[in-house]
């Protein structure tokens, strides 16, 4: 059997532990077979988690996030059978799939739709946690937006510094308010479960808002330009599908690949208009054949390409 | 003239505690639809069946003996300290540059420089606190609170801005170079022979921590310091009427108390993670105010609550683990343990010394 | 900083102040009745859950805070029964709650919604509406006072106005009656209380039902008023900070009030500027969002002087050893 | 079990209605028997005296009649009805009134609040603050009870602390009034005056039970007098048929020698000379203003005065711990050399090691640490002195033998080194704090309210090591608001006012009542003007009870 291991956040966290349990469910539920899940309760379990299941013979392990990266990189070489599969990080084990996903390619293109969707020329950013995995969300969103608008202003927000920034929506509603106040009318969360607070603010407020990592446009039907998708459920379910063959080696999810997008359905088609929908074919057009290079990187406290 | 024996006292209370907090658990376990045999079992076995649950639960009784003992230094001074998170964040900090940037050859050289480093950064982020206190009559609950949050962003800064190597998605520093590897326990077992506790994170910090509860010991109840640190702890004016110095006294304990719970960092962050983690404390710094009120204060009290702690948490991540009852089930068990020995306890003490005054009226008679 | 911008922080500190508020008040009926709470981050918790799970269920806000004032209040007397029954450690009582309510919360959230401890979000009626006061429209534009009116004060939820009423309420309770003057002797003293004919107990499980109370306000505010439904941990530490709050104001309402202002204004302030710029540095956000910490631990040590608890604070009245 | 009541001169009358009857009352603090099967009869409109050794279980009895302590056994009639009483509220409408030993006020309410509290006429403060105001002018003018209504208690002087607690019951017209241990806070002056006003409640039909340890007292004002030993009730007798060496024997168990015994002082060289002692406290207060005297070797020099007159601050002042932010001024020599005032070499320790010891006024506060065992506080204060030390550790089997030692020559009981100080007696409390500084022969010892609230057994005793130290040529400076002590025990006396001393005396040519008047502020030459022309600032504000209720 295959088996999942979900990083500290847990199962339920509104993000992408979550899109791995979907790919998981859509696994079960289109094959018909059973696989193991574990939820992390602190660090030092990681790499018990890791042997336990090597030795109960599951095959392969999926483990969300990157912090499983160094463990992962001890834990490997002991289990040559095993095959292990990563996302967020990359592995260089002979038997270990490393999914990166172009989280900045997504995020390009739900700042090109801000860019077009906004009024004021100002959107807005709001970040869990100041860290890098988030620095990638923010800087191809600001580097997608001034593509389209290069006078235009993204104000960025970070949540807080402790765990509770990513369960913390009373202070993402704030945030979207202060940012709705200096004239924002598009916001991007990346925050994880404050984030809810952050759609749910902009809709309160008649702005628009962008979600993250799974598909969040119908959460508030018509106030969510769109969800910049992370398909993690796809790697899931690509991983479990592919059994004790899993192909190692770094697995690209990015836009070509369809690892990431820009969500439109019945939820927010109304809100894509057609010229927006040809600025979103156009750079997707231009990322995949490599004319924009994104930077995701942060370089002190603003993104590097800006 | 006591109303009970000593043994009922701190024996028989406390089991009886505890098998009330485990009663009510098995309750809760049962409303939720799953069966409370199974996740006793589960969580005895996980944590205390094999040496390899010993192994977890060991080396989380090491950080909770370490915070527990930093809030019961201080509470012997009459000082809440409840700035054990960040404290304990500090050290790490401490022990991440000491091992990063400082040549250290062997782990032998390089566990008692970290631990210097880590008792500093840890003492250190105490000392704004209890200057603050002592000088300026700031309350220290707030303080100390307030440097939790300040900890966790200075240590969000530092890493994402800093230690992070070049390229790494991680907010976490480099790995701590290989010689200062600390000996897990396993490897100790294994010198003398003995197969035990493969691939656990409990390591040589956990006799440390025993030591540290040897030595706290020895300053509370046996050296000068600890008396006119209980004293002043007991009484202000009594203490200023022996001659001793209330100011320097509250800086001292809370020196110790901050360098203990940075102390912690020797065991998670230079033990277990081998490099810094933006979340390495996890919450062991708030865990030690329970470990340190239901140990009583006392060293031996708090190495056993530590244990029981321990215990659970490796229980409960077991648990969690390996059956469908989700984790949040543990922090509930945690908490009627808590609650049960902790603060109801004379609901179980009172009964009983009216039954033992009775027992012994009768033998007087 | 223009008008309208310190009109709008002025806004938000309203609105981030209000649940601290709330808790801070509700800290200081317990605590000036000698009972230590630092379970108030727990009740929140509790009483924001029940509030938002009832309000999705039954469609209704005011259900949803009848709920929350439930929930809270359970745990209020699970504290009384530590902490004045049983004569218990306080703050052994208080760190348990708070464990209790973040155990529970999620466990019984993944019981009846399964989203892990979410509860859906609520939608329309579900939640407190803001609340546009008579004439807020037509003043508007009327210069200064009319955005004051329009919207600072006007345009929150009920729940808002409430804790502002509690203020003044909660002095003239404290000062004006009979109630008051002997919750506050049973904390300093509960010798002089229990001497002069009146229960102790009763006293304070009064003082802790009221804590209980207000916690719910406070938890049902958070999760159907500011936000649209429960997260797990979604107080998030205010608790806490209403703690250092009540400190901070001595235990008196009105510095309460000044207390969490202050705290609601800074967190307001650093939300506005996330990165400020001073001269050639700027501050990184990290330093920003813990600005309002940091300012406390300076407005602490350099204007406010020694803190005297409640005299019989923390400790349990024991009349016969 | 309980013995009868001993047949001592003639019983109470008996067929004088009893407004309090109690009838075999029994009470355990869990192993401890507080009260043992005890009865008791008050006529009406009498001064009841009870007295017994510290623990005897006096105030557990009156506190049991008023509802504080549920007795286990036991019946209560009052006015010849029986009653149960099972909580305060009861009490106070049956009537009864009860002024702890250790006040039950609010500190930080004002006199009016405290008088209210718990009998208020409604919801709202208001008009009961109102109606109290009234009634407490018309009490003041019956009883000469005066007291600043608006005042909050923790600026009253103990003495007036006292009379709110007084108000408080005849505010709730207790007719039948409980003092426990009034005195033992007072001075002469406010004792006289509490008598004067108990008197004029007992003419007015009222009935007063009074505890106390002072056998004058019992003389002086009660009308029967009941004895407790050990729990039990071992005498009821009509005050006019004992004497005071009588009571005392039924007390204790054994005949009490009530005068001191103490051969003519032999003074040898100047121990301490102060000159030009100033000290301005942190709110601007001057209390000490200038003192200077000589203590010799082997002399006790006795500092009479109402308290709050710069005692308190003298004794702080040479034990090295003035209060935090007051400034000083003046010379102290100790055996010829100076003694820093101020610097990290003028606390408490240096002043030790000095050669001086120190009893503190307040034996809870700051003589020990209540929650130490005895063997603990026997180190206390001299924790640091090198016999107590091994290594980096502290030798507590030197302090340990040491504190068997103390115990056993100063008949401390139970002599268990390894109890906590607060379960010890009163008595038996001091007798650990004034064994600590004397077994330490300091040259100098100060001595503050050495038997305050001690039963006479206890003060007999400490009175005899005082003057047995004194005998040994080691200097004392006493300072007590007893005056009989300070007559009996000092070789020169001198009286503080003001912050002043306003004289010295010899005890043998000296009277109360000039005494009385040196402390009033009153010299041969007329009443000394304060310095800005005003009486003494906020007096007695430092002083409180011992310990707190
Ligand atoms: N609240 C209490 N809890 C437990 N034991 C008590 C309590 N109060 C008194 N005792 C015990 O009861 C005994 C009688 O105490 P009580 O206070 O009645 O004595 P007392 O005669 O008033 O002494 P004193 O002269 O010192 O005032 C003491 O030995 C004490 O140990
Ligand atoms: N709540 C209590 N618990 C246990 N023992 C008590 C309690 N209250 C009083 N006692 C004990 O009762 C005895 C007499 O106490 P009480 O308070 O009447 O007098 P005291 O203050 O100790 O001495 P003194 O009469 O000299 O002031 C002492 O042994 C005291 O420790
Ligand atoms: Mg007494
Ligand atoms: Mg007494």
């Amino acid at each position: 059997d295959p088996a999942l291991i979900y990083d500290l956040g847990g199962k339920f966290d509104k993000s992408f532990n979550e899109a791995a349990y979907t790919g998981a469910v859509r696994w079960v539920e289109e094959t018909g077979g059973s696989y193991k899940e574990l939820e992390m309760q602190s660090e030092a379990q990681r790499e018990q988690a890791l042997r336990r299941l090597a030795e109960t013979g599951a095959n392969p392990i999926v483990m969300t996030g990157f912090a499983f990266g160094d463990v992962l990189n001890t834990v490997a070489p002991d289990y040559p059978d095993t095959k292990f599969a990563i996302i967020d990080t990359i592995v260089d084990q002979p038997n270990v799939q490393s999914v990166v996903f172009t989280e900045a390619e997504g995020s390009y293109l739900a700042g090109v739709m801000a860019a077009t969707a906004s009024k004021t020329g100002t959107v807005g950013f709001v970040g869990g946690m100041d860290v890098p995995l988030i620095h990638r969300f923010e800087c191809g969103y600001a580097q997608g937006f001034k593509a389209v608008r290069p006078d235009g202003n993204v104000l960025v927000n970070y949540i807080g510094t402790t765990a509770a920034a990513w369960n913390d929506p009373v202070k993402g509603g704030e945030l979207a308010k202060a940012q709705k106040a200096q004239g924002a009318d598009v916001i991007y969360a990346a925050a994880g479960g404050s984030g809810i607070g952050v759609l749910q603010a902009a809709a309160d407020e008649g702005i628009l808002s962008v979600g993250v990592d799974s598909n969040q446009n119908h959460l508030h039907p018509g106030q969510v330009l769109t969800s910049m998708v992370k398909r993690v459920d796809n790697a899931v379910f690509d991983a479990f599908s592919a059994g004790a063959d899993l192909e190692t080696g770094v697995k690209l999810m990015n836009l070509a690949a369809a690892g990431v997008a820009v969500a439109i359905d019945d939820n927010n088609k109304a809100l894509v208009t057609p010229e927006m929908q040809a600025a979103i074919d156009e750079a997707a057009a231009k990322i995949t054949a490599g004319q924009i290079k994104i930077v995701d990187q942060k370089s002190g406290n603003s993104c590097a390409a800006q | 003239m006591d109303k009970m024996p000593k043994w009922a006292d701190v024996i028989l209370t406390p089991l009886i505690s505890l098998f009330l907090a485990m009663a009510i658990s098995a309750l809760v376990i049962l409303a939720i639809g799953e069966s409370p045999w199974l996740a006793l079992n589960t969580m005895v076995e996980g944590a205390l069946g094999s040496s390899y649950g010993w192994g977890f639960t060991l080396y989380y009784t090491t950080n909770f003996v370490f915070t527990g003992l930093a809030v019961a230094v201080a509470y012997h001074a009459s000082l809440f300290n409840i700035g054990g998170e960040g404290q304990a964040a500090m050290g790490g900090l401490g022990v991440a540059l000491v091992l990063l940037y400082l040549p250290l050859p062997h782990w032998s050289i390089a566990l008692p420089v970290a631990m210097i480093g880590a008792a500093l950064f840890g003492a250190a982020w105490a000392l704004i606190p209890a200057w603050l206190q002592a000088k300026r009559g700031s309350h220290i609950v707030i303080t100390t609170i307030m440097f939790n949050f300040i900890a966790a962003a200075t240590l969000n800064y530092v890493l994402v801005n800093i230690l992070r190597p070049p390229g790494s998605m991680d907010p976490s520093s480099a790995r701590f170079p290989e010689a200062t590897h600390l000996p897990a326990l396993t490897d100790m077992a294994a010198a003398i022979g003995i197969d035990w506790g493969r691939n656990t994170p409990v390591n040589i910090s956990f006799f440390v921590a025993i030591a540290a509860c040897l030595l706290v010991w020895l300053l509370i109840w046996r050296s000068r310091l600890g008396y006119e640190i209980r004293a002043l702890g007991r009484s202000e004016p009594a203490a200023i009427y022996a001659g001793i110095k209330p100011v320097r006294i509250i800086l001292v304990t809370m020196l110790i108390s901050g360098g203990l719970a940075g102390m912690m960092a020797i065991n998670n962050v230079m033990g277990e993670a081998e490099r810094l983690l933006l979340n390495a404390v996890e919450g062991a710094g708030f865990i030690g105010i329970a470990v340190a009120l239901m140990g009583r204060n006392h060293p031996v009290g708090v190495f056993l609550a530590a244990l029981l702690f321990g215990f659970l948490y490796q229980g409960g991540g077991e648990l969690a683990l390996w059956t469908s009852i989700p984790r949040e089930l543990i922090i509930v068990i945690q908490a009627l343990v808590i609650l049960f020995t902790g603060a109801l306890d004379n609901m179980v003490r009172m009964p009983l010394e009216r039954l033992f005054l009775s027992l012994r009226q009768r033998g007087d008679s | 900083m223009d008008f309208a911008t310190a009109i709008q922080i002025l806004d938000s500190a309203v609105r981030l102040m209000t649940p601290l508020l709330l808790a801070c008040l509700a800290g200081l009926y317990s605590e000036r009745s000698g009972v230590f709470d630092i379970g108030l981050e727990g009740k929140m918790l509790m009483a924001a859950f029940t509030s938002a799970a009832v309000a999705f269920v039954t469609g209704s806000p005011w259900l949803g805070l009848l709920a929350g004032i439930a929930g809270s209040m359970a745990l209020s007397l699970i504290h009384g029964l530590a902490s004045i029954t049983f004569m218990g450690n306080q703050l052994i009582s208080g760190v348990a709650i708070n464990f209790l309510a973040s155990g529970m919360t999620v466990l019984l959230g993944q019981k009846i919604f399964g989203l892990g401890g979410r509860t859906p979000s609520l939608t329309g009626g579900g939640r407190f509406g803001e609340i546009t006061l008579p004439f807020a429209d037509s003043l508007r534009n009327v210069p200064f006072i009319g955005p004051i009116y329009a919207d600072l004060i006007s345009g929150h939820t009920i729940l808002v106005y409430v804790a502002f009423l509690c203020v003044p309420l909660t002095w003239w309770v404290l000062f004006r009656t009979r109630f008051g003057l002997r919750l506050r002797a049973v904390g300093e003293n509960p010798a002089s209380v229990d001497t002069a004919g009146v229960s102790v107990t009763r006293l304070r499980f009064a003082a802790i039902a009221i804590c209980g109370i207000l916690c719910g306000l406070a938890g049902a505010y958070l999760a159907t008023g500011l936000s649209a439904g429960f997260v797990k941990e979604m107080t998030a530490g205010r608790g806490f900070i209403a703690l250092a709050a009540l400190i901070f104001a001595k235990w008196r309402p009105w510095n309460a009030l000044f207390a969490t202002f202050l705290f609601g204004l800074l967190e307001a302030i650093a939300n506005r500027y996330p990165n400020l710029e001073i001269g050639p540095i700027t501050i990184p956000s990290m330093f920003m969002n813990a600005l309002p910490y940091i300012l406390t631990v300076i407005i602490l040590a350099g204007f406010v002087g020694r803190a005297i608890p409640p005299r019989a604070g923390g400790e349990p009245y024991v009349k016969e050893r | 079990m309980a013995a009868a009541a001993q047949q001592i001169g003639g019983r109470p009358d008996e067929a004088a209605p009893a407004a309090i009857e109690l009838r075999g009352i029994s009470k355990a603090f869990g192993p401890v028997q507080a009260n043992r099967n005890i009865d008791l009869k008050v006529p009406k409109g009498t001064i009841h005296g009870i007295i017994g050794e510290n623990g005897a279980g006096k105030s557990t009895l009156m506190s049991i009649l008023y509802g504080f302590y549920k007795p286990d056994r036991g019946q209560i009639l009052v006015n010849g009805q029986a009653l149960t009483i099972s909580d305060s509220q009861t009490a106070i409408r049956a009537g009864i009134g009860m002024v702890f030993q250790h006040f039950k006020l609010v500190q930080n309410f004002t006199v009016l609040e405290n008088i209210i509290l718990g009998a208020e006429d409604g919801a709202l403060l208001r008009p009961s603050l109102a109606k109290a105001r009234g009634v407490l002018k018309q009490l003041a003018k019956d009883y000469q009870l005066n007291v600043d209504p608006d005042e909050t208690i923790e600026e009253l002087s103990v003495g007036h602390q006292q009379r709110v607690e007084i108000l408080k019951a005849l505010y709730r017209q207790a007719d039948i009034l409980i003092l426990d241990e009034p005195t033992g806070v007072l001075t002469p002056a406010e004792a006289d005056h509490l008598f004067r006003i108990l008197e004029g409640l007992k003419a007015e039909g009222k009935t007063i039970i009074l505890i106390t340890h002072k056998l004058r007292e019992i003389m002086e004002i009660t009308d029967n007098v009941s004895v407790m030993r050990r729990g039990e009730m071992v005498a009821s007798v009509r005050t006019a048929e004992t004497s005071p060496e009588e009571l005392a024997e039924l007390m204790v168990g054994r005949k009490v020698l009530l005068e001191i015994d103490k051969a003519p002082a032999n003074p040898g060289a100047p121990v301490l000379e102060v000159r030009d002692l100033k000290l301005v406290d942190d709110e601007g207060v001057e209390r000490l203003r200038g003192i200077s005297f000589d203590i010799r070797a082997g002399e006790i020099l006795g500092i009479a005065g109402v308290s709050g007159n710069g005692q308190t601050q003298l004794l702080e002042l040479l034990g090295g711990y003035p209060e935090k932010g007051s400034k000083v001024s003046g010379t102290i020599r100790m055996n010829g050399e100076v003694l820093d005032l101020t610097g990290t070499k003028s606390d408490a320790a240096t002043r030790r090691r000095r050669g001086i010891g120190h009893v503190p006024e307040d034996r809870q506060v700051e003589g020990l640490i209540m929650d130490f065992a005895a063997w603990e506080n026997v180190a206390f204060g001299y924790h640091d002195k090198p016999e107590y030390q091994r290594g980096l550790l502290m030798n507590n089997a030197a302090i340990k033998a040491d504190a068997g030692k103390y115990m056993e020559d100063f008949d401390v009981r139970p002599r268990d080194p390894n109890l906590a100080a607060r379960n010890f007696s009163g008595g038996n409390q001091q007798k650990i704090v004034v064994a600590r500084e004397i077994e330490r022969n300091p040259d100098l010892l100060l001595v503050g309210q050495p038997t305050r609230g001690v039963d006479i057994g206890a003060i007999e005793f400490i009175h005899k090591r005082i003057v047995e130290l004194r005998d040994a040529g080691k200097a004392v400076l006493l300072v007590s608001v007893e005056l009989d002590e300070i007559l009996s025990l000092s070789d020169r006396i001198a009286v503080m006012f003001d912050g002043r001393i306003m004289g010295e005396r010899l005890p043998d040519q000296t009277t109360t009542g000039e005494l009385g008047l040196l402390m009033a502020g009153v010299t041969e030459t007329g009443p000394v003007p304060d310095a800005a022309g005003t009486p003494p600032a906020r007096q007695q504000g430092t002083d409180r009870p011992e310990g707190r209720g």
